[in-house]
């Protein structure tokens, strides 16, 4: 297991990508799958830095897991932010997605994206942190 | 990301290189606020941009609304990614995508 | 401040220097001095990965942290294999400098080199870590 | 990394691009155990290499040692970085740099 602490903000985007390529590379992603992560990683990131410690500062821990005998790649994010859990979400940008052009508002769908490229979303909260965790099969 | 642009009268056609996301989102907008005065037809070409984040939707988005406007918008050879992303978030219903 | 945990194994070299390279990027750390960098963290990277834990397995966790005042870098690694002291190599490597090319064996150059490219390094063992640190002015 | 190899008669130029570091320098070595039969000049080229580690050290050594057997060789065209660690390394008294 691999794990990446940092600040949550948005100038640690480019390093975390850099790093989480890199390691999908390792274990053999295929280039498809690679992509897909990474956009669900990046919106997930850009989500904690641009919201879960409101003016404040914190930290960002991000997990990169690979379980080689079910080809199961996991990656968890932890953050000390405010409670937040994105499937409440879920609803509302579903519905969004069938609105016409002049009625849409810029953003909203980024946590959408995520719950539709991963396999399975987890999340909790425990003892002030949120953990978020997809997982995908290769 | 790199950004190619070829105008031909009031038709502009933009190509996109590499990643269309937080980062390089910025850059794309930009380049939209002067280059769409007076076009009337605008196409993307999309096929060496690996992959978009809801940030570049979010500039697509107010690219089309302008076009909506002032003339037409198409997007051209969306690369698999890039499709299921329009796909999921209902944007296939909003662009032309050839 | 940044830091990286991993299995020490060479398998994840490629991913270590990616996050750094793009950590000195958004710095804004000299290509030149980016590049002295990496150099130095490959070397103690494989050095961990090669010896401190004999047969066995470990991690190696890395900071990267920047002072922007001083502009300086401190890049850090911590490892809980056996103690080792790198200074302790110095002196030997310091002479294999001046052998003829015939006299050479392989190895033995990586820690002269990390100490020759960095300002200042700092060696300490604490319950059970060995903590080395690399300075580095931009 | 990649290995560009011209060969000239008994000369072989090798140029290389990027970083001869852990990861690189097997695929060199491999390179040079089946290239250096029958060569007397040998040349690197080393202006795309962008950092050396001693990995990549280990490997010019090997090199410089079955030279020294069957011809000449040497660097061209080495960059600050690397120049510097042939520096420190002592081996700007081993190699021939040019
Ligand atoms: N980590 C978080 N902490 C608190 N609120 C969040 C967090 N992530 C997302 N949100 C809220 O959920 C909304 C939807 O997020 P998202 O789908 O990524 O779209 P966008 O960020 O573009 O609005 C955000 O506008 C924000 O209000
Ligand atoms: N982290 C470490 N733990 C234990 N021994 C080490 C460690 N790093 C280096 N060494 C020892 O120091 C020697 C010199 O290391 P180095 O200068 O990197 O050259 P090389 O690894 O090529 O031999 C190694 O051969 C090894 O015996």
């Amino acid at each position: 297991m691999t794990s990446l602490t940092v600040k949550a903000h948005i100038s640690n985007l480019s390093m975390v990508q850099a790093a989480l390529e890199e390691w999908l590379d390792t274990i053999g992603c295929p280039m498809k799958i690679s992509l897909q992560l990474q956009m669900a990683v990046e919106e997930l990131f850009v989500n904690v830095a641009s919201y879960a410690y409101g003016e404040g500062e914190g930290d960002l821990t991000l997990t990169f897991d690979y379980e080689e005998e079910l080809s199961l790649v996991r990656i968890s994010f932890r953050d000390q932010g405010m409670p937040f859990n994105p499937a409440e979400c879920l609803e509302k940008e579903e519905e969004s997605t069938r609105l016409q052009v002049e009625d849409r508002g810029v953003g909203g769908l980024g946590i959408l994206m995520v719950y539709k490229t991963a396999d399975q979303v987890h999340y909790s909260y425990q003892d002030g942190w949120n953990i978020l965790t997809l997982e995908k099969k290769l | 990301m790199t950004i190619d642009k070829k105008l031909n009268g009031t038709s502009l056609v933009i190509a996109l290189e590499g990643r269309l996301d937080t980062m390089t989102s910025p850059q794309l907008e930009e380049e939209l606020k002067t280059s769409l005065e007076g076009i009337t037809d605008l196409t993307f070409d999309f096929e060496k941009l690996e992959y978009i984040s809801s940030a570049g939707l979010r500039v697509l988005l107010y690219a089309q609304k302008v076009m909506n406007k002032q003339g037409s918008m198409k997007v051209i050879h969306a690369s698999e990614p890039v499709l299921d992303v329009f796909d999921v978030t209902g944007f296939v219903d909003i662009l032309t995508i050839e």
